[in-house]
């Protein structure tokens, strides 16, 4: 984490460290994206908002293999790009995991593990790496988001917030060239919320490439370098955080943004 | 109403020879079956649950057969219906054998009920940090999924410990065969078969203190 | 499976499920008996958990002696007494099995070693059972198996089905049947051990029921040497002490 | 390995009386005791619920002693043993009694679960709308229980079916004890017993069709 | 629901409607709820503000008589007050339950029934009211908050927001003197929080009198009268809605609110 980090690029090089185009995704009947084209730059952070059941989710998993889209090319500049049709190896869709790490809404931390466990599992037992330098990196990263005392401790007995800090922390140790977060915060009692946002900024300011799913539109204005606005599964505006938040363009993005700020 | 006489003296003198059929018949069967069939349980909700119609379909219909059909009928085509196809198991396998293969029917539904009630959002936790499918279920799944299983296994469990009394039928002494052979000799059937019941509940009782240790054990990294 | 008769003879490549030669018998040193262990007089464990004992045990017992072979007892209940045989868990029964035709065109009989009569038994109070006649109509309790179910529906008796003479005691001292049918030897045995003042005997069959060792079609050779050993030990005089030590009567016929 | 010869006839005789055994012993033993041991499996759950520690620990001890203790022993303690205390009950109704006492056993751990597992909200919501714990329960906690309640219920249910066939030991004519008569009379055991287990398997088949359909009826409500 | 009900006080007469004094409430060891004092107006929103854990559920729980406080009394000016100790009783507990209505944070909806059943349960099955007229003032209910169309469907049916909409029918169906609302809108989608809270805003503008626990600062600044901040159990601050949220006095009042509206 520290800025001479390997698998970290440098922010000033300004390459797209990711190329998504074309992504299709249908559930049955239900076409959820249609022909989603993102760029990721190296260092910087992409935003995805937009209403509920717009497919922002659906994104994030494609990313990360978790999903198969049925179309579509998703090129990390780490790897091999891949192409995505009815023939697809699960073994294709699975190597995009290892150069992305995901933090889920719901935190999703292992119950019956403990948190420093939590952490050190994909490092020890996926990645192979050495155990004591494994454990060494968790306790740095752990100590960086001020869980350092939290180490032998079960996910149950964290807050929300620490629970969430875990899972950013889990997701760091996987060494990846990207981070995905969906919803980081939507699911913490209002006071635990700060806490989280402010690591995901202190991340975004060291130079973390990120694609961040939110509606935390004031957090997402300043800590944005891009902002993507989707409905009903298409892209549907798309630029700099502070034109597409303050001055979006289209009806539709103007619409969902007044309607977050002036909820009443 | 009066109370019927009861004959203590014989209470007490055949209390010794049920307890000893319990000891080297009735826990010995329920542990060895109960292990084994555990065991088939797990590779039944894997097929279950696994992506193959095949595999699948194929663990549904055991499952079905066996929960379907009495266990006395289990017993008696391993024992006596095997040897007419050329295949004869001496008794003590052939009740292992047996009960495994029940223990593995009603077990099945149970484990594949605890493993789907993991949230999925564990499975793609363990993807996410590279996990292989495989990985995920032996490390995070099934650890999780054995903490919801341990109650209704437990009812799987206590029921075998009163089945396995069905062993006397095909030449394995237990206790309910013991029983049988004093009731036989002193005529005195209801005295026997309740002493013989109130130790299976003493049997029963032991297990649950098990049950809630284990539980107790298992319940450790969870609220409350 | 199933005790189907043919199966001896056109299968002979099923050696485990066919008939036992004598040769095989001696080869092996040991004859295999089924029995239920359960059966008072004829075939129970001492005292209620000691050594296999009773009346058909002791006659097989010196059979096999006879033969020059060690008895080896399998017990079971008397539901899987004959699947037992057809599937070759073991290899004769001693326990009182009566012949019949039915059983006959199935399996192979022994000698007889027990002659015996049923009794009917009641209440000692009952005056209105006193011959085979007066059960019509009448309910009376017995084990599906033996063949004194069939002449109590021979009889015009309704029949319950019971899993054995305790039982039936049972049932006949609740007052819900009116008698039940059994060996006489049954009878006397529990009267001497047990002393039931409650119930008696109402009327005895004139007819004798005889009971012999059962064996798997195709022991012939295994058969014609048990007869030969059971009519050496009535010689000797053996089997008369045996019965005289359960019933203090000779009752092998 | 050859397959054994098979007597078609008598498996073909023999299958009006099995059945007519099933259908007028095994199923309406199985209603009948089904519907009275639910509703005492319900009494034994509320009381375990329920604030007084003394009925919940009358209910604890009689949900041990019916699931420690061999369900033979409990036909025979009603059957032969109530005799001896005066109290001589008729085989149908000792029949139906001890397998309802049974089920309530079994049933009410299920049914107690199933309260439990309503969201505590769920009777909040009732109180602030002003309804009386008694209210609450019956309208709304019971509905919903119920659904969840379907597929534990329905492994005791098929156990039921099965566990008739001890009926027979007093003196209850049922399809185990029609088979039970034909083997004795044919002499062909397995024969016998294996199709009084297909015909099992077929009531169990047909069973859990009825219950997918009350499932699906009762998920109305219920998101998917 | 018309000024002209007769179950509402007229706003106009400022008498206290509820007057809670010395409120003392413990879990076992823990002191939930130390000497708490409120008093809300007829026709007046009290909004209940303060970090996770100091006690605002158990203090609506307490009025409507889902929890026995220790000690302390409750007046409605609609009854007799209660005065709680050992020995009161559950029935004269359950007598608050009548005056007052809530809104659960979960919706608590009962799944098995429909919208219609919801609305109407408590006025056919409870009050005994003619099941024609409780059908008709439930139909007018569900007009109202845009839901009318809705009343065949199960709640599983419906969005958070819708079901959250029918839960303030069921409250009001019951035509209680108070309303009491508990986070109504912390499970919502944040698109969906709007509706609710319009709802609300609408209530308190026609006269109801209520009390709303709320993390949404800018709501309760909006929409109450009076403010109460608790924390550890204990009343730190209350006055108008505007003094406390804009410039609280207390230290305690003022961190809460700066980490609320400044989460990073
Ligand atoms: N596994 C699935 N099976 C079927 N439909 C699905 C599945 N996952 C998502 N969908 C559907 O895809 C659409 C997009 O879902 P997605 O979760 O991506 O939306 P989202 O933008 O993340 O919404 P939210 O803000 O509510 O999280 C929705 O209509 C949803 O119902
Ligand atoms: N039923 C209960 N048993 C034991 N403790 C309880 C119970 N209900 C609440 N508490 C405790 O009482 C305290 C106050 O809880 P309460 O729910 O009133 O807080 P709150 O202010 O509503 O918090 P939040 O904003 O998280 O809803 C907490 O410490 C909680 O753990
Ligand atoms: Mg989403
Ligand atoms: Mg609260």
């Amino acid at each position: 984490m520290s800025p001479t980090d390997p698998t970290r690029t440098d922010p000033a090089q300004n390459d797209p460290l990711l190329r998504v185009s074309g992504l299709n995704k249908s559930f049955g009947d239900n076409e959820v994206l249609r022909s989603i084209d993102l760029n990721v730059q190296a260092g910087q952070v992409l935003a995805l908002v937009g209403p509920s059941g717009s497919g922002k989710t659906t994104v994030l998993r494609c990313l990360n293999g978790l999903e198969r889209p049925d179309a579509g090319t998703v090129d990390f500049s780490a790897g091999p790009a891949v192409t995505f049709s009815e023939k697809t190896t699960r073994r294709q869709k699975e190597s995009l995991r290892t150069r992305s790490a995901m933090v889920f809404q719901g935190y999703n931390l292992f119950p019956h593990k403990t948190v420093l466990q939590n952490v050190t599992e994909g490092p020890i037992q996926v990645q192979k790496r050495p155990k004591a330098e494994a454990i060494a990196e968790a306790e740095r990263l752990l100590e960086r988001v001020g869980l350092a005392e939290k180490r032998d401790d079960y996910p149950h007995q964290l807050s929300g917030g620490q629970q969430q800090r875990v899972g950013i922390v889990r997701a760091l140790a996987q060494q990846p060239s990207l981070l995905l977060f969906d919803e980081p915060t939507s699911a913490l009692d209002p006071e635990l919320v700060g806490d989280v946002l402010t690591v995901i900024k202190e991340l975004a300011e060291e130079g973390w490439t990120m694609v961040l799913v939110t509606h935390e539109l004031a957090f997402a204005r300043e800590v944005a370098d891009t902002v993507v606005f989707m409905d009903g599964g298409v892209v549907v505006e798309q630029g700099p955080a502070q034109e597409v938040l303050r001055a979006p363009k289209q009806e539709r993005t103007r619409a969902f943004v007044h309607r977050l700020l002036n909820p009443f | 109403m009066e109370m019927p006489d009861i004959d203590w003296q014989l209470a007490i003198d055949s209390f010794w020879p049920l307890l000893r059929g319990g000891l080297t018949g009735t826990i010995p069967l329920t542990l060895a079956s109960f292990t084994l069939g555990l065991a088939l349980a797990l590779v039944l909700a894997l097929m279950r649950i696994g992506g193959s119609r095949v595999l699948s379909g194929i663990a549904r219909a055991y499952i079905s057969a066996i929960r379907g059909t009495p266990l006395l009928v289990q017993l008696f085509v391993i024992f006596y219906g095997l040897p007419s196809m050329g295949l004869t198991i001496d008794p003590w396998p052939s009740a292992i054998i047996a009960f495994s293969m029940n223990v593995g029917g009603y077990a099945a539904e149970v484990i594949r009920a605890a493993i789907l009630s993991v949230p999925k959002g564990q499975w793609e936790a363990g993807y996410t940090i590279g996990m292989s499918r495989n990985q995920a279920l032996r490390r995070l799944i099934l650890p999780q999924a054995a903490r919801v299983s341990v109650p209704p296994l437990s009812n799987t469990f206590i029921s075998l410990v009163k089945d396995t009394s069905l062993a006397s039928t095909i030449l394995v002494t237990e206790m309910f065969r013991e029983a049988q052979q004093i009731a036989a000799f002193s005529q005195e059937f209801m005295l026997i078969y309740v002493e013989a019941a109130v130790i299976y509940w003493v049997f029963c009782l032991v297990l649950s203190t098990v049950q809630d240790r284990l539980e107790r054990r298992l319940d450790r990294y969870v609220a409350h | 499976g199933g005790g189907d008769e043919t199966q001896g003879e056109d299968a002979p490549a099923e050696e485990s499920t066919s008939g036992l030669t004598l040769e095989e018998v001696q080869e092996a040193g040991v004859l295999t008996i089924g029995t239920e262990g359960t059966y008072r007089p004829f075939s129970f464990h001492e005292g209620g958990a000691g050594e296999l004992t009773g009346y058909d045990v002791e006659i097989v017992t010196a059979v096999a002696e006879e033969l020059g072979v060690e008895p080896e007892f399998e017990e079971t209940q008397w539901d899987a007494m004959f699947a037992g045989l057809d599937s070759a868990r073991f290899d004769v029964i001693a326990n009182q099995v009566s012949i019949t035709e039915e059983r006959e065109q199935s399996y192979l009989f022994s000698a007889p070693y027990t002659v015996s009569n049923g009794v009917i038994v009641t209440l000692a109070e009952n005056d209105e059972i006193s011959s085979f006649e007066d059960l019509e109509g009448a309910t009376t309790a017995q084990s599906l198996t033996s063949n004194w179910n069939e002449l109590a529906r021979e009889s015009g008796a309704e029949v319950e089905a019971v899993e054995g003479w305790a039982q039936a005691v049972a049932l006949l001292e609740q007052g819900r049947v009116d008698a039940t049918i059994n060996d006489k030897l049954t009878y006397l045995d529990y009267q001497e051990t047990v002393g039931n003042e409650n119930i008696k005997i109402a009327a005895e069959t004139e007819e004798q029921s005889q009971s012999a060792l059962t064996f798997r079609q195709g022991s012939e050779s295994l058969v014609e040497a048990v007869d030969e050993a059971l009519a050496t030990l009535a010689e000797d005089g053996t089997l008369t002490e045996i019965s005289e030590k359960y019933f203090g009567a000779d009752v092998t016929g």
